[in-house]
């Protein structure tokens, strides 16, 4: 053996297996959320759109500050101010309507601020209940596997099987139109979504070998059920779930244009443009075409940022 | 022949992934199906002692069963058939006889290192949770204590503590791999179960954890069952080795033993096979034929239609693991007492094992 | 094409009738579809006053005997002449349809017994006197038995069957889609100026109108409430309008205690304030008719203290629109003992009547800032109707389109205190009962006079309506329909579209 | 001496990605004579694959050929820069005179499509036969691989196939068309060993009877030594030592070579730590200026700041300032 | 492939049979048909002939009872409304209805493909952010509010198509079409395209997203090594691949198509089985709703089965025997 190689040899015999100090060390430790923030921030437009979801949420959460009108107290309404068209004055106390009213005398930007909470708040509940449901029972499917399993999965074959809108219809009829309800309806349209997915991930994660060397080091199956599985499986119905939130809100509106939708008294923007669209032939366009690009602009920002979720999340490309 | 009992055995164990049919397919047959019903026989009545100190050699083909072999042995797969023994304990019964957390942490002494570094870590957790949440969950260590172990377990595995909380993707492929040792060695395991850990690295890596794999097991007095397709590995660190085919082991023997002079026909065949660096300009001449599905294995030896050597016999009647020498088994219809006689003097020189091979051929 | 006589008409309508077989469902969108091809004995003229049809005259024989005499030379689309034997025929078969969702035998179930006296003279008996029958004949189409005796429903909907009188046939009946008419060449009355008819089913209202305006149909009715004003300027367009006999009222829950009724903070009152007629008609002072029927319908509203329309047989012209006046409301509610007010609920369709919602909705503004602090809750009309008829709901909007030409079956339904025997009150959700009322509509509805009747039916409309305040009449709507130029149309008070008064000008 | 079939110089491959350059191929240069077997050996992302894709004009975006010529002399003499071919050109010669297998046969056949669709496609892309001659062609190609019954076997799909056959299909496709060069990447590396044997056996017979040249892609040395001729190691992009096998294997002298053969198991005494290289391959994104081995190089010093140039001796191109002297021989 | 076909046959039947329990029931819970349909007018001894006449005075256990021994007789009913069978109704509405799912879906797949092709193939192009950009949009409009804005522009101002309705009809294989003249083309084309544009958007992001995903693939690189023309691996080996996925999703949104066409067929007043359930639901026509219903669902598990069946055919790899779960 030469001597060249009498150093490389012998020395690894020493303690000092050398410590490989990597070219990862110049790098900044990242962590994922810093990570994710700096592959999100990546495109331009998805920077934009979440600009935008943000202030949508903003002025959704302040609606009662920034409101000049509560719109939901019918003291407040005078039917005289019934569709003004932007930029009137009140006919008593001489404030402006700068969007105009509708057909009771409701300030439209204030319906509008209110209205887009209502929607936004049914999508996100509705989404996020549907979501824990649905990924507990898939993530409980998929672990337990079995009889629980396939009973699990038969429930959602029904549910899926079933055209969603109709299925809204159905119930919401029975239940009684109403915010609560029709979140309700939602929730029982979209948990089977995430059921399957989340079951078919947790299959394919339990299958990895982070799960066996969690069952091998006897962690409990709660903790691994909790701690390893569901972290992993969730990325993917993360982005399900973002862009359910937008096709909660254009299914609540549609169930609004069918007339079951929120209470009349307290239109979501679905029932703003559905309500307003009486008056789109008769000119009076602004009742609804400016809660519909309210509307637009929220779905479209929210999918922009799942779009964006979506590509920073995937697997595939994230291991890189 | 064995004094002491050995750290880890398994008895005739055997492991069978079924589908089962449900009422549909049951209803189907009756109308005249084909039966959808499959069995894979991933083990078949398997007997394995590793002795305290031993590294046991694991090799075969993809699909031979090696890794369940692996599983069994941790316990990650529960039985289909036989008994699994623990530092001289029917684990069986001792499941039953300990409360459940008791037990597991009982069995935390055997742990597996896993071969795929990006799919064996839980890419959400950091190091320092990887490799230090069982310790804690099981009260190894209590969490102030936490950081501190993981550190020790960090340098011991040639690792800078300073990384322990970052995420496994900011690691490479060789970093990886020594995060899952530290991780198994955290509860401080007699035997660990390595399932081509190695074979995922590159080779300049691979070296580097070979190495660090013999260092632990001096200074922990590990017991290894290395489990690689790569038989130069296998040869190098190994004392003994079993060669799988097919969810058999078809030959068990001291490692020297088996390298200079195998015995069963498969056996020779890979070593045959396996590329060498010193030959040159080799012909390739090939064992024939593929590997059958275990799914429906060939009666008989399962590696008589690739035999070269088969004997009628050999479609009808499955050999049974046949001591063939000092602590060399063999399942080969071929091998008689003959060829044990002569296996027993394979120490004799490199003429004895020259002969050994003529004689085994010879019997063709 | 101009110069051949007007061809074709095409109407759009806004409903969506299921069936074209005249006895198979007592619904006024059917009754509509089907009067082009089938006809009744007596007729309602555009007010709604009877006139003969089929039946060129009858006459009380005596209290309880109508006799009717038939128009001679009256061809059926099948080619029979039509004769006695057909009206008995016909006034058998709606009680025979058992799978009728309404049956039209509600208008036959006081004849107890019928005859021909000659081919062209029918009597009819009943057991108590019938002053009504005649108008309940307005709605019995006349059938050829020949053709029909057999028919089943789904022959007449596949038009297997042709057995009318009418000035039209029907061709082609598409379920949800359209019916299909040719003219009647035979027909004995004036003649139709169109040669093919064909009602389009066009409910959507964007699309009804947005078809009429782009020259898919020519005619359609029900014009979209904010477009009236519109039309009526737009010089290719003719809007017809007419006060119908549909009256919107409120009723009021007259029990002990009402399920919706709370105080202001919405905690159950241990007293329903509704039962005291001095809160009733504080409600009635609060509502602003006039604005509502000016800003909220668009005009298409006539304020009303009546439940028969202006010129309607039973009108009571004593009877004025209570006028806003919130001082006199808030003493009535004070001398009530609620000074400041209540809390309650008004519940209301959203897809039956003009603007219903919005209507619903501003009566809920008027109410709260006259001091009743009232929610709104709509929903559609089959879980209201749903709801309501049950006793529910307690406070909710209604119309009712006063048929048969007089308000007593609307009183008898609406007012009656309920008695099953006497089929009053069936769709009392108020639970009014007054015996006096009661006295007066039982007279009312067994004096054949017609003079005497109508008398005691204003009596009648007065007790509930202006001493008891037991509903509260809001307005009667105004049907509305619109042509392209060059279509004349005479609008109807039961709000029918009938193609035969359309005519090229 | 005839010219050799296949001459690449300085070729350089990058990829703009948005961290930064990365030179995957950098200033690589050998040649393939006829009928002769090269390796290409290195570790993982050392930049074996990308050579043969920048041959081929198969880099994909953000990568790009930057510079190099390679110079393909075909059977009958004339000689193509395959870097210098319009696209159109470029595809006459895939798959007609240059022919490449990839690594992995689950992936690299098209699942949906019938083997029999895939290998007649890849003859009536560069002639113009009628479907049943390229059908017979097809079924000749297979049998040469060795499988048995290949006009059945044309009907099946891949997924009908173990692992071993689709790499045998993969080779009968690239031997259709009569190739002057084979680029096999890694063909057997997903391979069990004796399934391995069998293909580098038949490789082996194909290649000596055809006289097609062939670049043999792989980490492992060992397959090399069996089959190669010549040899070029390559680290981090560029090609650190050249040679014929013998040569190469039995006296390396870049220490990179040196230390990868001593890592071999089979080098060291059993029970023994290996021999071993420290650290591990830089990322081509953070490439030190000048030799990328120095790092891990125990003879690195301030010389190997700079890029070593690749010195032609005789019977062996080396790329490095500090090369080990000829006379250390094999550990073994 | 047999007992494939046999567990959902059965898991059907069981969906249909919760279906209907659960319908049934829903309806009884809205209220009384009766209510609804019966004429103001009427009085109390009407009423009750009715509730009689409709089965409507029982229990709802006997009522649904009942229903279901007819139902195993092949009889779902007569609906109350119309006085017809249920299920001789909904299918003299559902051709309707399908011709516009049809032509929407071929509209969704005869733009949505080549559009996903491009901006696939070229992602950072110009064009291909455009088609991304305004598939959002695509997603992000509700339906109504799009069909709306599709009369008001195309027949109220332009004047182009007619507002609503279906066009003149031809009977082929049992079913009235309207595909035959141009005027029934006219009626179609607006409703379809307001039914396709969700469609169109979702098949233009999957074959992106295929597209990008199966240019990763060695076998595309092969090909490509292979010296196949661009045309032929774009066109065979990518498509052939992305098909998969997209069949898939067609038909099984093929039938969320059927059921969102009752927006559309309500705004465009087309006379399909949106509509009518709709309209039953308004009038409680419980038949109509329960028959509409399990055929929605039936054709739904139909088209699952299809969908399965093509998988198998599209993709070789596939065994239908072991799709367990
Ligand atoms: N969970 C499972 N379900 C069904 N079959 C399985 C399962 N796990 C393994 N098998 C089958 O059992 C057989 C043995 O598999 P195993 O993973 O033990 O082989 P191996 O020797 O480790 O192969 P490799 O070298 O490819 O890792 C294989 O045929 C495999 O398909
Ligand atoms: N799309 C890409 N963007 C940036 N860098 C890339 C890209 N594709 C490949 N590379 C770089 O090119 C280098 C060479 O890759 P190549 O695939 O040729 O390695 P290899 O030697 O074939 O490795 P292996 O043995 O793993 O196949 C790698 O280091 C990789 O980082
Ligand atoms: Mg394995
Ligand atoms: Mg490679
Ligand atoms: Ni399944």
């Amino acid at each position: 053996m030469s001597t060249q190689f009498a150093t490389l040899g012998e020395g690894a015999e020493v303690p000092a297996l050398p410590v490989p100090k990597p070219a990862a060390d110049a790098a900044p430790v990242e962590s994922p959320l810093r990570l994710f923030l700096r592959q999100y921030a990546e495109s331009k437009i998805a920077l934009i759109g979440a600009a935008l979801l943000l202030l949508l949420a903003l002025a959704a959460l302040l609606a009662p500050v920034l409101a000049s009108q509560n719109p939901y107290d019918l003291a407040q309404l005078d039917i005289l101010d019934a569709r003004l068209p932007p930029g009137s004055h009140a006919a008593e106390a001489g404030r402006l309507y700068l969007l105009g009213t509708d057909e009771q005398g409701r300030d439209m930007l204030s319906a509008m601020l209110y209205g887009l909470r209502i929607s936004l708040a049914i999508g996100i509940v509705a989404t996020v209940a549907a979501l824990s449901l649905g990924s507990t029972l898939g993530l409980l499917a998929a672990y337990a596997g079995g009889r629980l399993d396939a009973f699990l999965m038969r429930v959602v074959d029904i549910q899926l099987s079933f055209p969603a809108i109709l299925l809204a219809l159905v119930l919401i009829t029975v239940l009684q139109p109403g915010v609560g309800n029709v979140a309700l309806a939602l929730v029982a349209v979209q948990w089977a979504y995430y059921a399957r997915t989340v079951r078919a991930a947790a299959l394919v994660e339990r299958k990895k070998e982070y799960i066996e060397a969690a069952q091998g080091l006897g962690l409990s199956g709660a903790r691994i059920v909790f701690r390893h599985l569901l972290p992993n499986c969730l990325p993917p119905v993360i982005v399900v779930a973002a862009l359910q939130v937008a096709n909660a809100i254009a299914l609540e509106a549609t169930l609004s244009f069918l007339g079951i939708g929120v209470p009349i008294t307290e239109p979501s923007l679905g029932l703003m443009i559905a309500n307003g669209q009486q008056s789109l032939l008769a000119g009076q366009y602004w009742m609804s075409v400016y809660p519909g690009l309210l509307l637009l602009a929220t779905i479209l920002a929210i999918n922009l940022v799942a779009d964006q979720l979506r590509d920073v999340l995937n697997p595939r490309l994230s291991r890189q | 022949m064995q004094t002491s009992t050995p750290l880890l055995e398994l008895r005739a164990t055997s492991k069978r992934f079924v589908k089962k049919a449900d009422a549909a397919a049951r209803l189907a047959r009756l109308l005249g199906a084909p039966p959808a019903a499959q069995t894979v026989h991933a083990v078949d009545r398997v007997s394995l002692a590793v002795k305290s100190g031993e590294v046991v050699g694991l090799v075969g083909e993809s699909g031979c069963g090696k890794s369940t072999l692996g599983r069994l042995a941790a316990g990650l797969h529960g039985l289909s058939e036989g008994e699994r023994w623990w530092q001289g304990e029917n684990a069986a019964a001792l499941e039953q006889r300990l409360p459940r957390a008791d037990y597991r942490r009982h069995m935390l002494g055997i742990q597996m290192v896993f071969q795929d570094p990006y799919a064996s870590l839980n890419p959400r957790l950091r190091v320092q949770q990887i490799v230090g949440e069982a310790p804690l969950a099981h009260g190894l260590v209590d969490a102030g204590g936490q950081e501190e172990l993981v550190a020790g377990l960090l340098r011991r595995v040639g690792l800078d503590p300073q990384l322990m909380r970052r995420y496994p993707h900011q690691f490479s492929g060789g970093q990886r791999a020594r995060i899952g040792i530290a991780r198994a060695l955290a509860v401080r395991p007699r035997l660990l179960i390595c399932d081509e850990a190695v074979a995922a690295l590159d080779v300049s890596i691979q070296a580097q954890v070979i190495n660090l794999f013999m260092q632990l097991r001096e200074e922990l007095r590990l017991t290894y069952l290395f489990i690689s397709h790569d038989l130069g590995v296998v040869r190098h660190i190994s004392d003994r080795v079993l060669v799988m085919y097919l969810g058999r082991v078809v030959e068990s023997a001291p490692a020297e033993a088996i390298f200079e002079a195998p015995l069963h026909p498969y056996t020779q065949g890979l070593l045959a096979e396996a590329p060498k660096l010193e030959v040159r300009r080799k012909r390739f001449v090939a064992i024939r034929g593929e590997i059958p599905s275990p799914m429906n294995p060939p009666r008989g030896c399962h590696f008589h239609p690739r035999c070269p050597q088969a004997l009628p016999r050999c479609a009808e009647e499955a050999p049974v693991l046949a001591q063939a020498g000092a602590d060399r088994w063999v399942a080969c219809h071929r091998i008689d007492t003959q060829a044990v006689d002569a296996a027993a003097s394979y120490k004799t020189g490199s003429a004895g094992v020259k002969n050994l091979q003529g004689g085994v051929t010879g019997l063709c | 094409a101009c110069a051949l006589p007007a061809q074709e008409l095409r109407i759009g309508l806004a409903s969506n009738p299921s069936t074209v077989d005249p006895h198979f469902y007592n619904n006024d969108a059917v009754s509509a579809v089907v009067s082009h091809a089938y006809e009744t004995l007596v007729a309602l003229d555009p007010d709604t006053r009877l006139v003969p049809a089929l039946a060129a005259s009858w006459r009380a024989v005596d209290d309880r005997t109508w006799e009717f005499k038939l128009r001679d030379g009256v061809k059926f689309h099948d080619g029979s002449s039509l004769s006695a034997e057909d009206v008995l025929f016909s006034l058998d078969r709606p009680a025979a349809i058992a799978n009728s969702p309404s049956s039209f035998a509600t208008y036959t179930r006081s004849i107890t017994g019928k005859k021909a006296i000659d081919r062209l003279t029918v009597q009819l008996t009943t057991a108590a006197p019938a002053p009504l029958l005649p108008n309940d004949l307005t709605r019995i189409f006349i059938v050829s038995k020949k053709a029909a005796e057999k028919a089943s429903t789904d022959d007449f909907n596949q038009v297997k069957v042709d057995a009318g009188t009418g000035p039209f046939r029907i061709v082609k009946f598409s379920p949800g889609a359209s019916v299909q008419f040719a003219r009647f060449d035979d027909y004995w009355g004036a003649k139709p100026a169109w040669t093919a008819l064909t009602l389009r089913m066009l409910p959507a209202d964007a699309a009804r109108m947005s078809a009429l305006l782009s020259g898919d149909v020519q005619l359609v009715e029900n014009v979209q409430a904010n477009l009236v004003s519109q039309f009526r300027q737009n010089k290719d367009l003719a809007v017809f309008d007419k006060v119908s006999s549909r009256v919107m009222f409120l009723y009021t829950d007259h029990r002990d205690s009402s399920p919706f009724v709370t105080d202001k903070e919405g905690r159950p009152l241990a007293k329903n304030p509704l039962k005291d007629a001095r809160v009733r008609q504080a409600i009635s002072k609060l509502i602003d008719r006039k604005l509502l029927a000016e800003r909220v319908l668009d005009r298409l509203a006539v304020p009303t203290a009546n439940i028969a329309a202006p010129g309607m047989f039973g009108f009571n012209p004593k009877l004025k629109p209570e006028a806003v006046d919130l001082a006199g409301a808030r003493r009535l509610l004070a001398e009530a003992g609620y000074p400041e007010g209540f809390g309650l609920t008004l519940f209301g369709p959203n897809d039956r009547y003009i603007n219903d919602e919005q209507v619903v909705q501003a009566i809920g503004q008027m109410l709260t800032r006259g001091g009743i602090a009232t929610k709104v809750q709509v929903s559609p009309m089959s879980t209201y109707v749903g709801r309501a008829s049950k006793k529910e709901l307690g406070f909710g909007l209604l119309g009712w389109g006063v048929g048969g030409g007089e308000p007593s079956g609307a009183m008898r339904g609406l007012l009656g205190a309920p008695d099953k025997e006497k089929g009053m009150g069936a769709t009392n959700w108020s639970s009014y009962a007054s015996p006096a009322f009661d006295a007066l509509l039982t007279e009312a509805l067994r004096t054949v006079d017609d003079r005497k009747r109508e008398q005691l039916l204003q009596d009648a409309a007065e007790q509930a309506l202006a001493k008891d305040f037991a509903i509260i009449p809001l307005y009667h709507q105004v049907a509305t329909w619109a042509g392209r130029k060059g279509i004349a149309f005479v609008p109807r008070v039961d709000e029918f579209t009938l193609a035969y008064q359309v005519r090229p000008d | 001496m005839t010219t050799p079939t296949l001459i690449v110089e300085g070729l350089q491959t990058r990829f703009f990605t948005r961290a930064g350059i990365a030179t995957a191929v950098d200033e690589v240069s050998f040649t393939v004579d006829r009928g002769q077997v090269m390796g290409l050996v290195g570790e993982s992302g050392s930049g074996k694959s990308m050579t043969g894709y920048s041959m081929l004009g198969l880099v994909d975006a953000p990568g790009r050929v930057t510079g190099g010529k390679v110079l393909l002399t075909q059977r009958d003499g004339e000689v193509l820069d395959l870097l210098q071919l319009s696209p159109r050109a470029l595809q006459a010669v895939r798959g007609n005179r240059v022919a490449m297998i990839f690594q992995d046969p689950m992936m690299t056949l098209n699942p949906v499509l019938r083997i029999g669709t895939q290998m007649i496609e890849a003859v009536r892309a560069h002639h113009r036969v009628s479907a049943k001659a390229a059908r017979e062609r097809a079924a000749a190609a297979l049998a040469k691989v060795g499988i048995a019954s290949p006009h059945e076997r044309l009907l099946a799909y891949p997924h009908q196939f173990s692992g071993g056959m689709r790499q045998r299909v993969a080779i009968a496709i690239a031997l259709l068309n009569e190739p002057d060069l084979i680029i096999a990447d890694e063909p057997t590396t997903a391979l069990d060993v004796t399934i391995q044997g069998q293909i580098l056996a038949e490789m082996q017979a194909l290649c000596r009877e055809s006289g097609t040249a062939l670049i043999w892609i792989t980490h492992d040395l060992s397959v090399v030594a069996g089959l190669a001729d010549t040899v070029s190691v390559m680290y981090a992009g560029r090609i650190v030592e050249q040679g014929p096998v013998a040569e190469v294997l039995e006296r390396p002298r870049h220490p990179y070579t040196r230390g990868l053969i001593a890592s071999a198991p089979s080098r060291n005494p059993r029970g023994r730590p290996l021999a071993q290289i420290p650290g591990m391959t830089p990322s081509l994104l953070a490439l030190p200026p000048g030799c990328a081995f120095q790092a891990r190089c125990a003879r690195a010093d301030a010389a190997c700041r700079a890029t070593p140039p690749l010195v032609r001796l005789p019977e062996r191109q080396l790329r490095c300032f500090h090369p080990h002297s000829v006379i250390a021989a094999t550990t073994a | 492939m047999l007992a494939f076909v046999i567990r959902r046959l059965g898991q059907s039947l069981l969906v249909l049979f919760a279906m209907s329990l659960l319908v049934f029931a829903s309806v009884y819970l809205i209220g009384n048909p009766a209510d609804i349909l019966i004429s103001m007018d009427a009085d109390q001894a009407e009423r009750t002939r009715l509730a009689h006449a409709m089965g409507l005075d029982r229990s709802l256990p006997l009522q649904y009872a009942h229903f279901l021994w007819r139902a195993l007789q092949g009889d779902l009913g007569q609906s109350f409304v119309h006085g017809v069978p249920a299920v001789a109704l909904v299918f003299e509405r559902l051709p309707a209805t399908l011709e516009l799912a049809a032509v929407a879906m071929a509209i969704a797949m005869g733009i949505g493909l080549p559009l996903g092709l491009w901006a696939g193939l070229k992602p950072e192009s110009f064009a291909g952010k455009a088609i991304m950009t305004g598939s959002i949009l695509g997603f992000s409009l509700p339906t109504f509010w799009v069909g709306l804005m599709l009369i008001m522009v195309f027949s109220v101002q332009l004047g182009w198509l007619p507002a609503g309705g279906r066009g003149p009809t031809q009977e082929l294989l049992g079913l009235q079409l309207s595909l035959f003249s141009l005027e029934g083309w006219k009626h179609l084309l607006l409703p379809a395209l307001n039914l396709a544009l969700f469609k169109l958007a979702l098949v233009t992001r999957l074959t992106r997203a295929g597209t990008r995903e199966a240019l990763t693939q060695d076998y595309v690189k092969f090909a490509r090594a292979k010296g196949l023309s661009p045309a032929r691996v774009v066109g065979v080996h990518v498509l052939k691949n992305i098909m998969v996925p997209i069949v898939t999703v067609v038909a099984l949104e093929f039938g969320a198509l059927v059921a969102f066409a009752a927006v559309t067929e309500t705004i465009f007043a087309w006379p399909g089985a949106g509509k009518l359930i709709i309209e039953s639901i308004g009038l409680l026509d419980r038949p109509v709703v329960v028959a509409y219903l399990l055929v929605v669902v039936a054709m739904f598990t139909l088209l699952n089965l299809l969908v399965d069946i093509a998988y198998s055919a599209l993709d070789p790899r596939v065994r239908l025997g072991d799709a367990g779960a």
